[in-house]
Protein backbone atom coordinates (compact mmCIF):
# COMPACT_ATOMS: atom_id res chain seq x y z
CA UNK A 1 0.00 0.00 0.00
CA UNK A 2 1.38 3.45 -0.95
CA UNK A 3 0.03 6.72 -0.21
CA UNK A 4 1.49 9.94 -1.50
CA UNK A 5 0.62 13.64 -0.92
CA UNK A 6 2.70 16.11 -2.97
CA UNK A 7 2.64 19.31 -4.90
CA UNK A 8 4.65 18.37 -7.81
CA UNK A 9 3.08 16.46 -11.09
CA UNK A 10 3.59 12.56 -10.67
CA UNK A 11 3.96 10.18 -13.70
CA UNK A 12 0.51 8.47 -14.40
CA UNK A 13 1.69 6.44 -16.98
CA UNK A 14 4.64 5.41 -15.42
CA UNK A 15 2.65 4.88 -11.70
CA UNK A 16 0.18 2.67 -13.73
CA UNK A 17 3.07 0.67 -15.62
CA UNK A 18 4.89 -0.06 -12.05
CA UNK A 19 1.80 -0.66 -10.52
CA UNK A 20 0.85 -4.56 -9.22
CA UNK A 21 4.04 -5.03 -11.81
CA UNK A 22 5.73 -8.95 -11.46
CA UNK A 23 2.65 -10.00 -9.44
CA UNK A 24 1.36 -13.26 -10.42
CA UNK A 25 -1.13 -13.32 -8.33
CA UNK A 26 -3.66 -10.33 -8.93
CA UNK A 27 -5.89 -11.12 -12.06
CA UNK A 28 -7.39 -7.49 -12.35
CA UNK A 29 -6.18 -3.83 -11.72
CA UNK A 30 -8.34 -0.75 -11.58
CA UNK A 31 -6.91 2.70 -12.22
CA UNK A 32 -8.70 6.14 -11.40
CA UNK A 33 -7.24 9.64 -12.70
CA UNK A 34 -9.34 12.54 -11.73
CA UNK A 35 -8.43 15.46 -14.26
CA UNK A 36 -8.80 19.36 -13.97
CA UNK A 37 -12.06 20.53 -16.37
CA UNK A 38 -11.04 23.77 -17.86
CA UNK A 39 -15.33 24.65 -18.12
CA UNK A 40 -16.20 27.97 -17.97
CA UNK A 41 -13.19 29.80 -18.12
CA UNK A 42 -11.37 27.92 -15.64
CA UNK A 43 -7.45 29.40 -15.38
CA UNK A 44 -6.49 27.21 -12.28
CA UNK A 45 -7.47 25.46 -9.51
CA UNK A 46 -5.76 25.85 -6.37
CA UNK A 47 -5.93 22.57 -3.95
CA UNK A 48 -5.55 23.21 0.15
CA UNK A 49 -4.87 20.60 2.30
CA UNK A 50 -4.13 19.37 6.03
CA UNK A 51 -1.01 18.22 6.09
CA UNK A 52 -0.65 15.12 8.31
CA UNK A 53 -4.23 14.66 8.64
CA UNK A 54 -4.20 14.15 4.66
CA UNK A 55 -1.63 11.70 5.00
CA UNK A 56 -3.72 9.56 7.71
CA UNK A 57 -6.91 10.19 6.13
CA UNK A 58 -5.98 8.61 2.78
CA UNK A 59 -4.28 5.90 4.61
CA UNK A 60 -7.29 5.47 6.77
CA UNK A 61 -9.53 5.17 3.74
CA UNK A 62 -6.87 3.13 2.09
CA UNK A 63 -6.90 0.46 4.91
CA UNK A 64 -10.58 0.48 4.89
CA UNK A 65 -10.53 -0.65 1.17
CA UNK A 66 -7.98 -3.40 1.77
CA UNK A 67 -10.11 -4.43 4.78
CA UNK A 68 -13.20 -4.27 2.91
CA UNK A 69 -12.07 -6.45 -0.26
CA UNK A 70 -9.49 -8.43 -1.50
CA UNK A 71 -6.61 -6.57 -2.61
CA UNK A 72 -3.24 -7.37 -3.12
CA UNK A 73 -1.86 -3.51 -3.11
CA UNK A 74 -3.23 0.07 -3.64
CA UNK A 75 -2.11 3.50 -4.52
CA UNK A 76 -3.12 6.45 -3.38
CA UNK A 77 -1.70 10.03 -4.91
CA UNK A 78 -3.36 13.42 -4.45
CA UNK A 79 -1.66 16.31 -5.14
CA UNK A 80 -2.09 20.01 -3.89
CA UNK A 81 -1.04 23.49 -4.99
CA UNK A 82 -2.10 25.29 -7.95
CA UNK A 83 -3.29 23.24 -11.14
CA UNK A 84 -4.09 23.46 -14.65
CA UNK A 85 -7.11 22.28 -16.69
CA UNK A 86 -5.77 18.93 -18.27
CA UNK A 87 -3.51 18.33 -15.28
CA UNK A 88 -3.93 15.37 -13.34
CA UNK A 89 -5.37 16.08 -9.91
CA UNK A 90 -5.08 12.38 -8.61
CA UNK A 91 -5.22 8.66 -8.94
CA UNK A 92 -5.74 5.51 -7.51
CA UNK A 93 -5.15 2.10 -8.19
CA UNK A 94 -6.24 -1.38 -6.57
CA UNK A 95 -4.77 -4.65 -7.69
CA UNK A 96 -7.08 -7.81 -6.93
CA UNK A 97 -7.32 -11.56 -8.21
CA UNK A 98 -10.85 -10.70 -9.28
CA UNK A 99 -12.07 -7.88 -10.92
CA UNK A 100 -15.53 -7.35 -9.12
CA UNK A 101 -13.24 -6.74 -6.08
CA UNK A 102 -10.86 -4.10 -8.03
CA UNK A 103 -13.89 -2.05 -9.28
CA UNK A 104 -15.10 -1.70 -6.02
CA UNK A 105 -12.37 -0.98 -4.23
CA UNK A 106 -11.67 1.30 -6.55
CA UNK A 107 -14.89 3.28 -6.55
CA UNK A 108 -15.19 3.47 -2.70
CA UNK A 109 -12.13 4.63 -2.84
CA UNK A 110 -12.97 7.42 -5.22
CA UNK A 111 -16.52 8.38 -2.86
CA UNK A 112 -14.37 8.48 0.26
CA UNK A 113 -11.53 10.77 -1.20
CA UNK A 114 -14.46 13.11 -2.34
CA UNK A 115 -15.84 13.56 0.82
CA UNK A 116 -14.07 12.61 3.74
CA UNK A 117 -10.19 13.21 2.74
CA UNK A 118 -8.95 17.39 3.93
CA UNK A 119 -8.87 18.97 0.46
CA UNK A 120 -10.28 21.92 -0.59
CA UNK A 121 -10.86 23.48 -4.37
CA UNK A 122 -10.78 26.92 -5.37
CA UNK A 123 -11.21 27.85 -8.93
CA UNK A 124 -9.82 30.63 -10.33
CA UNK A 125 -10.88 32.38 -14.01
CA UNK A 126 -12.43 34.90 -15.95
CA UNK A 127 -15.57 34.60 -13.33
CA UNK A 128 -13.39 35.51 -10.59
CA UNK A 129 -12.11 33.19 -7.54
CA UNK A 130 -14.62 30.68 -5.58
CA UNK A 131 -14.36 27.37 -3.64
CA UNK A 132 -16.13 24.25 -5.16
CA UNK A 133 -18.86 23.54 -2.85
CA UNK A 134 -18.90 19.58 -1.74
CA UNK A 135 -21.94 18.53 -3.88
CA UNK A 136 -24.88 16.40 -2.07
CA UNK A 137 -24.48 13.76 -4.16
CA UNK A 138 -20.88 12.99 -3.17
CA UNK A 139 -22.14 12.89 0.70
CA UNK A 140 -24.87 10.63 -0.95
CA UNK A 141 -22.69 8.69 -2.56
CA UNK A 142 -21.08 7.02 0.61
CA UNK A 143 -24.30 5.19 1.81
CA UNK A 144 -23.98 3.04 -0.95
CA UNK A 145 -21.05 1.72 0.89
CA UNK B 1 -4.10 24.32 21.77
CA UNK B 2 -3.70 25.30 18.05
CA UNK B 3 -6.69 26.03 15.87
CA UNK B 4 -6.45 25.63 12.36
CA UNK B 5 -8.53 27.04 9.55
CA UNK B 6 -8.75 26.00 6.10
CA UNK B 7 -10.26 27.44 3.18
CA UNK B 8 -13.26 30.49 3.19
CA UNK B 9 -12.94 29.35 6.85
CA UNK B 10 -9.37 30.54 6.85
CA UNK B 11 -10.06 33.43 4.18
CA UNK B 12 -12.87 35.17 7.05
CA UNK B 13 -10.84 34.76 9.72
CA UNK B 14 -7.59 36.01 8.29
CA UNK B 15 -5.32 33.40 9.42
CA UNK B 16 -4.43 29.86 8.59
CA UNK B 17 -3.51 28.95 12.66
CA UNK B 18 -3.27 30.31 16.02
CA UNK B 19 -2.63 29.52 19.55
CA UNK B 20 -5.25 29.69 21.90
CA UNK B 21 -4.98 29.08 25.23
CA UNK B 22 -8.80 27.67 26.24
CA UNK B 23 -10.55 25.83 29.15
CA UNK B 24 -13.22 24.92 26.92
CA UNK B 25 -14.49 21.99 27.33
CA UNK B 26 -15.89 20.95 23.68
CA UNK B 27 -15.50 21.80 20.48
CA UNK B 28 -18.93 23.96 20.81
CA UNK B 29 -17.50 25.55 23.74
CA UNK B 30 -14.19 26.87 21.46
CA UNK B 31 -16.47 28.06 19.16
CA UNK B 32 -18.67 30.00 21.20
CA UNK B 33 -15.31 31.41 22.78
CA UNK B 34 -13.97 32.40 19.16
CA UNK B 35 -17.31 33.60 18.06
CA UNK B 36 -17.03 35.92 20.76
CA UNK B 37 -13.73 37.58 20.34
CA UNK B 38 -14.32 39.64 17.18
CA UNK B 39 -16.54 39.87 14.30
CA UNK B 40 -14.37 37.82 11.67
CA UNK B 41 -14.77 35.08 13.99
CA UNK B 42 -18.77 35.50 14.12
CA UNK B 43 -18.57 35.75 10.42
CA UNK B 44 -16.80 32.55 9.96
CA UNK B 45 -18.87 30.34 12.51
CA UNK B 46 -21.72 32.17 11.12
CA UNK B 47 -23.80 28.89 9.90
CA UNK B 48 -22.25 25.55 11.90
CA UNK B 49 -23.79 23.42 9.45
CA UNK B 50 -21.49 24.54 6.60
CA UNK B 51 -18.53 23.91 8.74
CA UNK B 52 -16.85 20.61 10.06
CA UNK B 53 -14.27 19.68 12.62
CA UNK B 54 -11.03 17.81 13.27
CA UNK B 55 -10.05 16.92 16.76
CA UNK B 56 -6.49 15.83 16.42
CA UNK B 57 -6.26 15.42 13.05
CA UNK B 58 -9.40 13.07 13.45
CA UNK B 59 -12.57 13.85 11.87
CA UNK B 60 -15.22 15.20 14.65
CA UNK B 61 -18.03 17.10 15.44
CA UNK B 62 -19.30 20.10 17.60
CA UNK B 63 -19.90 17.60 20.44
CA UNK B 64 -16.66 16.23 20.52
CA UNK B 65 -14.96 16.41 23.87
CA UNK B 66 -11.75 18.91 24.09
CA UNK B 67 -9.46 17.21 26.60
CA UNK B 68 -5.67 16.54 25.93
CA UNK B 69 -6.58 17.67 22.75
CA UNK B 70 -3.28 19.47 20.80
CA UNK B 71 -4.89 20.72 17.84
CA UNK B 72 -8.53 21.49 16.51
CA UNK B 73 -9.71 22.08 12.89
CA UNK B 74 -12.29 24.56 11.40
CA UNK B 75 -13.14 23.70 7.78
CA UNK B 76 -15.69 23.53 4.90
CA UNK B 77 -16.72 20.28 3.87
CA UNK B 78 -14.43 18.41 2.28
CA UNK B 79 -13.55 18.27 -1.53
CA UNK B 80 -11.11 15.83 -2.39
CA UNK B 81 -10.69 13.60 -5.73
CA UNK C 1 -12.34 5.41 -29.64
CA UNK C 2 -10.04 2.85 -30.61
CA UNK C 3 -10.03 -1.08 -30.62
CA UNK C 4 -6.90 -3.75 -31.09
CA UNK C 5 -6.70 -6.95 -30.90
CA UNK C 6 -3.37 -8.36 -31.42
CA UNK C 7 -0.87 -10.84 -30.77
CA UNK C 8 1.91 -8.68 -29.30
CA UNK C 9 2.21 -7.35 -26.05
CA UNK C 10 0.83 -4.08 -25.43
CA UNK C 11 2.60 -0.65 -23.37
CA UNK C 12 -0.28 -0.26 -20.57
CA UNK C 13 1.88 2.16 -19.30
CA UNK C 14 2.03 4.08 -22.46
CA UNK C 15 -1.65 3.48 -23.36
CA UNK C 16 -2.44 4.77 -19.70
CA UNK C 17 -0.15 7.95 -20.00
CA UNK C 18 -1.44 8.94 -23.86
CA UNK C 19 -5.55 8.18 -23.11
CA UNK C 20 -7.35 11.19 -23.32
CA UNK C 21 -3.93 13.42 -23.11
CA UNK C 22 -4.48 17.27 -23.91
CA UNK C 23 -8.34 16.55 -22.90
CA UNK C 24 -9.31 19.47 -21.01
CA UNK C 25 -13.36 18.70 -20.82
CA UNK C 26 -12.96 15.04 -19.48
CA UNK C 27 -12.63 14.83 -15.14
CA UNK C 28 -12.09 11.22 -15.11
CA UNK C 29 -10.22 8.50 -16.97
CA UNK C 30 -10.72 4.86 -15.51
CA UNK C 31 -8.59 1.82 -16.98
CA UNK C 32 -8.86 -1.87 -16.05
CA UNK C 33 -6.16 -4.45 -17.04
CA UNK C 34 -6.76 -8.12 -16.67
CA UNK C 35 -3.72 -9.67 -15.98
CA UNK C 36 -2.82 -13.75 -16.48
CA UNK C 37 -2.65 -15.46 -13.05
CA UNK C 38 0.10 -18.25 -12.10
CA UNK C 39 -2.45 -20.18 -10.17
CA UNK C 40 -2.39 -23.58 -9.46
CA UNK C 41 0.89 -24.21 -11.42
CA UNK C 42 -0.41 -22.03 -14.92
CA UNK C 43 2.51 -22.31 -17.37
CA UNK C 44 1.26 -20.74 -19.92
CA UNK C 45 -2.62 -19.37 -21.12
CA UNK C 46 -3.26 -19.65 -24.76
CA UNK C 47 -6.10 -17.35 -25.86
CA UNK C 48 -7.91 -18.45 -29.41
CA UNK C 49 -10.06 -15.69 -31.20
CA UNK C 50 -12.28 -15.35 -33.87
CA UNK C 51 -10.60 -12.87 -36.40
CA UNK C 52 -12.85 -10.59 -38.05
CA UNK C 53 -15.63 -11.00 -36.09
CA UNK C 54 -13.55 -10.00 -32.42
CA UNK C 55 -12.95 -7.06 -34.11
CA UNK C 56 -16.87 -6.10 -34.62
CA UNK C 57 -17.48 -7.57 -31.29
CA UNK C 58 -15.29 -5.32 -29.25
CA UNK C 59 -16.48 -2.53 -31.50
CA UNK C 60 -20.17 -3.00 -30.85
CA UNK C 61 -19.20 -3.28 -27.24
CA UNK C 62 -17.47 0.28 -26.82
CA UNK C 63 -20.30 1.82 -29.27
CA UNK C 64 -22.73 0.37 -26.78
CA UNK C 65 -20.89 1.76 -23.96
CA UNK C 66 -20.46 5.30 -25.72
CA UNK C 67 -24.27 5.59 -26.13
CA UNK C 68 -24.73 4.79 -22.63
CA UNK C 69 -22.36 6.91 -21.07
CA UNK C 70 -21.28 10.63 -21.22
CA UNK C 71 -17.97 9.76 -22.90
CA UNK C 72 -15.17 11.57 -24.33
CA UNK C 73 -13.34 8.16 -25.70
CA UNK C 74 -12.81 4.89 -24.91
CA UNK C 75 -9.75 2.72 -25.64
CA UNK C 76 -10.14 -1.05 -25.44
CA UNK C 77 -6.81 -3.56 -26.65
CA UNK C 78 -7.27 -7.92 -26.20
CA UNK C 79 -4.21 -10.05 -26.62
CA UNK C 80 -4.33 -13.33 -28.30
CA UNK C 81 -1.84 -16.24 -29.06
CA UNK C 82 0.17 -17.86 -25.52
CA UNK C 83 0.75 -15.77 -22.23
CA UNK C 84 2.24 -16.26 -19.40
CA UNK C 85 1.57 -15.53 -15.79
CA UNK C 86 2.42 -11.55 -15.02
CA UNK C 87 1.16 -10.91 -18.60
CA UNK C 88 -1.45 -8.16 -19.12
CA UNK C 89 -3.52 -9.79 -21.51
CA UNK C 90 -5.92 -6.69 -22.11
CA UNK C 91 -7.69 -3.33 -21.09
CA UNK C 92 -9.84 -1.02 -21.37
CA UNK C 93 -10.27 2.86 -20.58
CA UNK C 94 -13.05 4.99 -20.26
CA UNK C 95 -12.98 9.31 -20.34
CA UNK C 96 -15.96 10.83 -19.13
CA UNK C 97 -16.76 14.22 -17.58
CA UNK C 98 -17.74 12.52 -14.44
CA UNK C 99 -16.70 9.58 -12.48
CA UNK C 100 -19.32 7.93 -12.09
CA UNK C 101 -19.81 7.71 -16.39
CA UNK C 102 -16.39 6.49 -16.71
CA UNK C 103 -16.75 3.90 -13.72
CA UNK C 104 -19.89 2.63 -14.89
CA UNK C 105 -18.83 2.36 -18.54
CA UNK C 106 -15.28 0.68 -17.90
CA UNK C 107 -17.35 -1.94 -15.86
CA UNK C 108 -19.73 -2.55 -18.26
CA UNK C 109 -17.18 -3.00 -20.81
CA UNK C 110 -15.75 -5.70 -18.69
CA UNK C 111 -18.68 -7.50 -18.32
CA UNK C 112 -19.97 -8.04 -22.40
CA UNK C 113 -15.96 -8.19 -23.11
CA UNK C 114 -16.16 -11.15 -20.86
CA UNK C 115 -19.35 -13.19 -22.29
CA UNK C 116 -19.82 -11.45 -25.69
CA UNK C 117 -16.58 -11.16 -27.22
CA UNK C 118 -15.30 -14.34 -29.23
CA UNK C 119 -12.27 -15.26 -27.22
CA UNK C 120 -11.30 -18.90 -25.60
CA UNK C 121 -9.03 -19.37 -22.99
CA UNK C 122 -6.86 -22.54 -22.65
CA UNK C 123 -4.92 -23.23 -19.52
CA UNK C 124 -1.30 -25.32 -19.80
CA UNK C 125 -0.18 -26.13 -16.66
CA UNK C 126 1.13 -28.81 -14.06
CA UNK C 127 -2.12 -30.57 -14.33
CA UNK C 128 -2.41 -30.70 -17.79
CA UNK C 129 -4.54 -28.64 -20.28
CA UNK C 130 -7.99 -27.53 -20.27
CA UNK C 131 -10.21 -24.84 -21.66
CA UNK C 132 -11.65 -22.28 -19.38
CA UNK C 133 -15.18 -22.60 -18.41
CA UNK C 134 -17.79 -19.55 -18.81
CA UNK C 135 -18.75 -18.59 -14.98
CA UNK C 136 -22.66 -18.37 -14.51
CA UNK C 137 -21.46 -15.27 -12.32
CA UNK C 138 -20.17 -13.68 -15.34
CA UNK C 139 -23.37 -13.96 -17.66
CA UNK C 140 -25.68 -13.15 -14.63
CA UNK C 141 -23.16 -9.98 -14.64
CA UNK C 142 -24.66 -9.10 -17.92
CA UNK C 143 -28.14 -8.59 -16.07
CA UNK C 144 -27.06 -5.39 -14.11
CA UNK C 145 -27.05 -3.21 -17.91
CA UNK D 1 -20.84 -21.85 -46.56
CA UNK D 2 -17.50 -21.66 -44.33
CA UNK D 3 -17.96 -23.45 -41.29
CA UNK D 4 -15.46 -22.94 -38.59
CA UNK D 5 -15.02 -23.90 -35.42
CA UNK D 6 -13.49 -22.69 -32.28
CA UNK D 7 -11.90 -24.11 -28.96
CA UNK D 8 -12.84 -27.74 -27.79
CA UNK D 9 -15.74 -27.42 -30.55
CA UNK D 10 -12.49 -27.10 -32.71
CA UNK D 11 -10.61 -29.94 -31.73
CA UNK D 12 -13.26 -32.57 -31.60
CA UNK D 13 -13.97 -31.98 -35.22
CA UNK D 14 -10.43 -32.18 -36.00
CA UNK D 15 -10.06 -29.06 -37.80
CA UNK D 16 -10.91 -24.69 -37.16
CA UNK D 17 -12.88 -24.65 -40.49
CA UNK D 18 -14.17 -26.16 -43.64
CA UNK D 19 -16.43 -25.16 -46.69
CA UNK D 20 -19.85 -27.33 -46.57
CA UNK D 21 -22.32 -27.24 -49.49
CA UNK D 22 -26.10 -27.45 -47.66
CA UNK D 23 -29.32 -26.36 -48.89
CA UNK D 24 -30.00 -26.17 -44.74
CA UNK D 25 -32.72 -23.84 -43.81
CA UNK D 26 -31.60 -23.10 -40.16
CA UNK D 27 -28.09 -23.40 -38.02
CA UNK D 28 -29.96 -26.55 -36.36
CA UNK D 29 -30.91 -27.93 -39.46
CA UNK D 30 -27.33 -27.99 -40.25
CA UNK D 31 -25.79 -28.90 -36.84
CA UNK D 32 -27.91 -32.65 -37.77
CA UNK D 33 -26.80 -32.71 -41.59
CA UNK D 34 -23.18 -32.70 -39.71
CA UNK D 35 -24.72 -34.89 -36.73
CA UNK D 36 -24.96 -37.74 -39.16
CA UNK D 37 -22.19 -37.58 -41.25
CA UNK D 38 -19.14 -38.67 -38.91
CA UNK D 39 -18.73 -39.70 -35.08
CA UNK D 40 -16.27 -36.31 -34.66
CA UNK D 41 -19.11 -34.40 -34.91
CA UNK D 42 -21.69 -35.90 -33.33
CA UNK D 43 -19.49 -36.03 -30.34
CA UNK D 44 -18.72 -32.27 -31.05
CA UNK D 45 -22.54 -31.88 -30.73
CA UNK D 46 -23.84 -34.12 -28.29
CA UNK D 47 -24.81 -31.27 -26.00
CA UNK D 48 -26.12 -28.52 -27.33
CA UNK D 49 -26.12 -26.07 -24.40
CA UNK D 50 -22.47 -25.66 -24.17
CA UNK D 51 -22.45 -24.21 -27.99
CA UNK D 52 -23.16 -21.23 -29.12
CA UNK D 53 -23.32 -20.04 -32.45
CA UNK D 54 -22.39 -17.01 -34.87
CA UNK D 55 -23.68 -16.26 -38.13
CA UNK D 56 -21.66 -13.93 -40.31
CA UNK D 57 -19.81 -12.96 -37.52
CA UNK D 58 -22.84 -11.42 -35.34
CA UNK D 59 -24.18 -14.00 -32.05
CA UNK D 60 -27.18 -15.91 -33.29
CA UNK D 61 -29.02 -19.19 -32.26
CA UNK D 62 -29.92 -22.36 -33.21
CA UNK D 63 -33.25 -20.87 -34.98
CA UNK D 64 -31.06 -18.43 -37.19
CA UNK D 65 -32.01 -18.82 -41.11
CA UNK D 66 -29.23 -19.70 -43.01
CA UNK D 67 -30.68 -18.12 -46.42
CA UNK D 68 -27.98 -15.91 -48.02
CA UNK D 69 -25.16 -16.77 -45.05
CA UNK D 70 -21.73 -17.38 -46.09
CA UNK D 71 -20.14 -17.97 -42.49
CA UNK D 72 -21.27 -19.92 -39.63
CA UNK D 73 -19.39 -20.69 -36.39
CA UNK D 74 -19.78 -23.06 -33.62
CA UNK D 75 -18.00 -22.37 -30.31
CA UNK D 76 -17.88 -22.74 -26.13
CA UNK D 77 -19.55 -19.78 -24.34
CA UNK D 78 -16.50 -17.00 -24.92
CA UNK D 79 -13.97 -16.02 -22.23
CA UNK D 80 -12.95 -12.69 -23.17
CA UNK D 81 -10.95 -10.31 -20.12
Amino acid sequence: MRVVVQAAPFDYGAECADFARDRTDMGAVVTFAGIVRGDGGLASMDIEHYPGMTEKALTAIAEEAAQRWSLGDVLVIHRHGPLRPGERIMMVATAAPHRRDAFEAADFLMDYLKSRAPFWKKERGTEGENWVAAKVADEDALTRW
Amino acid sequence: MDVLYFAWVRERIGLPRERIETSAATVSDLVEELRGREDRYAAAFADLSAIRVAVDQELGDFDSPLANAREVAFFPPMTGG
